[in-house]
């Protein structure tokens, strides 16, 4: 089972008709995604890989059923066009923008929050169930990562995302569904609110999170774990160990103010709670098969 | 953005939060200028981005002109500062905190206010935190009269108190939408004998992906450490200079955060940090321009694992920088991601030995760097 | 509180939506004083609350000046209109429907457009549904780009087309919310051969419970169908007068639109609906002075079952209205709810039966109308 | 059972220290309402009935647990209370302010539902079950209509509803829970949003509505009853029958526009439907009899 998407979600595409939006349609097709129709205001009629194109979300869903939302719209732009997507009842929606305006990221994730969506991104690469569905800009061809498998992935990262899945295919895994939820200050999607979708996957044996110095994403898995939600095992490598206090290293996200999102207090948190925390990416396989032997 | 205190001041002065009479002055002529208009003793405040101004002698009450004028000229002259602020003195009665910032949890905007200001309040947070009230606002249901009254009642204000504390609450959350701010912050909030409020220093910080529709703020040298730094900046490449001597020239934050820390397992000490993935991956050339500009810089390490940020565009342009710069310093190599095969012949074909295991690049990098290898 | 044309025109002005060049007359002088300012053909429009002017001769385009003068008369002198308003003519290539409104299930605006305007749009929605295109808007979060896309290209807009529509929708909404419409309404919005838009009609309801925040709006006599209704507006009693011969003094909208369907049941015929229920439990006295001014009643019925509204307070009403104006026409009671014994008691003293069951006392006030009774 | 409140739930009163507030604070206690605090601002410290008052109900939620608000507040400033008892957690809400500003009701309503609140008004008399709790302006000592017993009440009038309850205890029934939705033209809760509750209280057999022109609450009902989501018998009467058309009879609900919310489209629906539509009050406690025996 893939928890966020597999073959039989119908996913209509906004910002189809661009270089980028083209391009990795093409590749979420190629994946097995079931892309149902594209949409760019202005140039309904036009094909983009043989999905027809809309002038508006509204329009599309005459003529065709769509229960997901890909974005490859321009930040500024993003707010409107995730609002599009849930008035039109669209209840999965990923973003890949970086750059969305922070205040646009509170009011995007309170209404998707108040309708019961789930909005994934922005500043991400997507979600990914190899061998099934993509939705994003993943590269499932480098095949030393994005092997089919039973280990849950979630990821603050794209980078590190590579990098630390590759340690896990490196240990005999493989992924069931990896979900990128995004560098960006405010994600749209916590950790702890895809958890319960692991927790009830059946083929999703364990969870990796990937994370960082900033926030409370990690200290919040910890909670869901503390309080018996999440039962299963679950490792974590969280980068900015040594990071110095103030600076900001790129992500929005991985700034440390006083106390909170220290990588101390979430290596301590994950720890107390049952997991294991990884300080290099090549110690993740290994308490994986800790855990699970 | 962090803002310096003069941009807060006017924005503050925008919204209508009251703030003191002040000049801004960038030299001693500006100064000697403008201080005839203060009555004494009056205020002046270095503009810098640092915290802790106070302590750090940064920021002084003087009692006459001579005192201005010298204080000023040691600011601009020993302490290295660009800007001065003159500022009416404030007399006042009490001290408040006030501020409103994010909750991401939440998805609200969040205003902290303490009858306790002039404090650290991060300090008082971890050791008092009774003493700080907290409100949550809905964005689009915007500031209401219940969080205004939780906030006034909960620092004990009421009667005229509240009522002029509540506009300059009200005024502040307006800035704070207005602005785009990821913090706003009035610290202290001064209350008058006569029950009015004047903002005593103004923080405000503007998301960094609302810049384009915040005009009229610029990044300077002031907001950052070094030159090169400001040089990196605006070349729009994510830059921070340290004081080791291993070059990280990465692609993507986690990945390059997550180097830094791997270097320092291993012993090693970071030169700088560089970050060059996102739309970045194509600028190898700007990329090593920068690192080569850091002169302790012993080994420059090269890792990237990349999606979009194809490794045989990486590699080819690693080979344009090389072939530009002619560094004298060792290359370290690890680019892996989309078209790797690729992008191993071109980097073999540099002469050097494309290393795919970030941890062995790292070690090596420290070995250089020690002099253990070359 | 429904609007005349020239008010919700210029509520369309201050909020962006071109309107034609037009004068507010009130006399024949003002209009021969205002239209030599207009070019011919223009426009004479009765400003009366009525739907469906056109058809009622209430507008007429004007070829000339004597035109206008004869017929601005006419409608001042025959047609007992107070005010005209003299309008440019819009030489337009289109028309267009536009309008918000609210939808209480879900809690959002609504906003309605059509490519055909200038009809009958509750006429359209029964026959050609699918030509409506609708568009719900949550007013915390505001009119956005992709309500504005889904009503222009629904409308078949685009282009220059579209962008001026967007601009009249953007400021159409935005009136909505400043002047707490319940309706707001554009019909016909012409199209020009320019791609421009102009208001031909306006309509503009504003909510009554929001009109002590909506100032300069007063009643008039034409938004009511009778002197005594407009008195009974300024007294804050709702109250209308139809044909019939029996006058319902009641409390509580819902009871006395209920007698009113049991007197119609009855066979009888309503003098007038007087509601004086709510705060206005206390003023029978006002109550049946207004009952009384009906000169075609037979009987005053009064019938209430009140919560808040005590009974006693209500009989004790009465008797001081009886005392004080001796009504010459019976008056039959049904008052119950709190303190019913002693309003009983009370209604006994005035020589009246107290009632308790409401059909009963439909059928009484019907047969004394009838003269079956007295 | 009570659908709405009974005396396990923990009232607070916002409003309290005002003329209508004390009173009727009074009255909810002698009925057996379990009333733990009052909320005036600017009057803590006081105490109205023997209850305490708090500045705000966040700082009377320091003292004391509450789970449903009662709210004696005006027109004017009843978003605001709304919303203040809505972020403090409170899920079952009454307001009786008739004026409240329509788009206020909108938002109102609108954040209502994004929470899973029920807020109940305005422009009503409250809710009542007979015997156990109040919360609003009942006159519960009126025995000849809030006599305790099995069948619900929804009324959109405060007038009628003592009309056509008489009929029901006339008949020989009694109230389980009487709830008036309010006469606003956006009732705040709907009928059909109240059906669930009623099909699920075991102690009620039946359900009377009092509705009446304008709006279309009474359809809604309707569409319950055709889905099978509300399956007791009901009998609704329905003012305003003989109403002229475009004219506004006193509550703001009541206005006919087009072929909508007439009487004859309601009446149609419901008995479609299967329910019993009286044409007179007294019609009322017959029907109920006819369909339950």
């Amino acid at each position: 089972m893939s928890i966020f998407i597999d073959r039989s979600n119908k996913v209509l595409v906004q910002g189809a008709t661009g270089k980028e939006g083209s391009y990795w349609t093409k590749h979420m097709q190629d994946m097995g995604t079931n892309v149902v129709f594209g949409v760019t205001p202005g140039k309904e009629g036009q094909r983009v890989e043989g999905i027809p194109i809309y002038h508006t979300i509204r329009r599309g869903l005459q003529d065709h059923d769509a229960d997901t939302a890909m974005l490859f719209v321009p930040p500024a732009f993003t707010k409107d066009a995730i609002f599009e997507a849930l008035d039109a009842g669209i209840r999965k929606i990923v973003t890949i923008a970086d750059g969305i305006p922070l205040h646009e990221l509170l009011q995007i994730r309170s209404a998707a929050r108040s309708c019961g969506a789930m909005v994934v991104g922005g500043n991400t690469s997507g979600v990914i169930s190899p061998g099934k569905a993509m939705m994003g800009v993943l590269p499932y061809w480098i095949e030393r990562v994005y092997k089919p498998g039973r280990i849950g992935v979630m990821t603050r990262s794209g980078s590190l995302t590579n990098e630390v899945t590759a340690e896990v295919v490196k240990a005999g895994y493989g992924v069931s569904t990896l979900m990128g939820v995004g560098g960006d200050s405010v994600p749209l999607t916590r950790f702890a609110e895809i958890l319960p979708l692991y927790q009830a996957d059946p083929e999703t044996d364990a969870v990796v999170i990937i994370g960082e110095l900033g926030g409370t994403m990690e200290e919040e898995v910890a909670e869901a774990m503390e309080s018996g939600a999440f039962t299963k095992p679950l490792v974590a490598f969280i980068g900015g160990r040594t990071a110095p206090r103030g600076k900001r290293m790129g992500h929005a996200g991985a700034i440390v103010t006083g106390s909170k999102g220290t990588v101390e207090a979430k290596v301590d948190a994950l720890t107390i709670a049952g997991g294991l925390v990884a300080r290099k990416p090549s110690m993740v396989g290994p308490m994986l098969h800790e855990l699970m032997t | 953005m962090k803002l310096f205190e003069y941009q807060a001041k006017e924005a503050f002065r925008q919204c209508g939060i009251p703030v003191p009479q002040s000049v801004l002055a960038c030299s001693p002529g500006e100064v000697s200028g403008a201080i005839g208009d203060f009555s004494m003793p009056c205020v002046i405040k270095a503009q810098v981005l640092q915290g802790g101004r106070g302590k750090a002698g940064l920021v002084r009450v003087v009692r006459n002109e001579k005192d201005a004028l010298e204080y000023a000229r040691t600011l601009f002259e020993e302490r290295g500062v660009r800007r001065i602020l003159l500022e009416d003195a404030v007399d006042f009665a009490g001290e408040l905190y006030l501020a409103v910032t994010v909750d991401p949890a939440r998805a609200k905007a969040t205003i902290l206010a303490c009858a306790e200001g002039g404090v650290d309040i991060e300090e008082l947070a971890a050791t008092a935190p009774e003493k700080i009230v907290t409100q949550h606002v809905d964005l689009d249901r915007g500031l209401s009269g219940h969080h205004m009254r939780n906030i006034a009642f909960g620092l004990g204000l009421n009667g005229e108190k509240a009522k002029a504390f509540n506009k300059v609450l009200s005024a502040l959350y307006q800035a704070f939408r207005k602005f785009d701010a990821e913090l706003i912050e009035i610290n202290p909030l001064f209350l008058t004998g006569e029950d009015t409020f004047v903002a005593g220093d103004g923080k405000l910080v503007i998301d960094d992906n609302s810049m384009s529709r915040q005009p009229g703020y610029e990044i300077t040298r002031d907001h950052y450490d070094h030159d090169v730094e400001y040089e990196a900046a605006l070349a729009g490449i994510p830059y921070l200079q340290f004081d080791g001597d291993i070059s990280l020239m990465c692609a993507g934050a986690g990945l390059t955060t997550t180097v830094f820390d791997l270097i320092n397992y291993a012993g090693g000490s970071v030169a700088n940090y560089l970050e060059f993935g996102g739309p970045n991956y194509t600028r190898a050339v700007d990329a090593m321009e920068l690192c080569l500009r850091n002169e302790k810089a012993k080994v420059i390490l090269i890792v990237t694992f990349g999606t979009v940020a194809r490794a045989d565009v990486i590699a080819r342009g690693l080979a344009d920088a090389v072939a530009r710069f002619r560094p004298s310093i060792p290359i370290v190599t690890c680019i892996r991601g989309t078209n790797e095969e690729e992008a191993f012949q071109i980097i073999r074909d540099l002469g050097l030995t494309p290393l795919s295991e970030t941890e062995e690049a790292v070690q090596r990098a420290v070995d250089i760097a020690a002099g253990r290898v070359s």
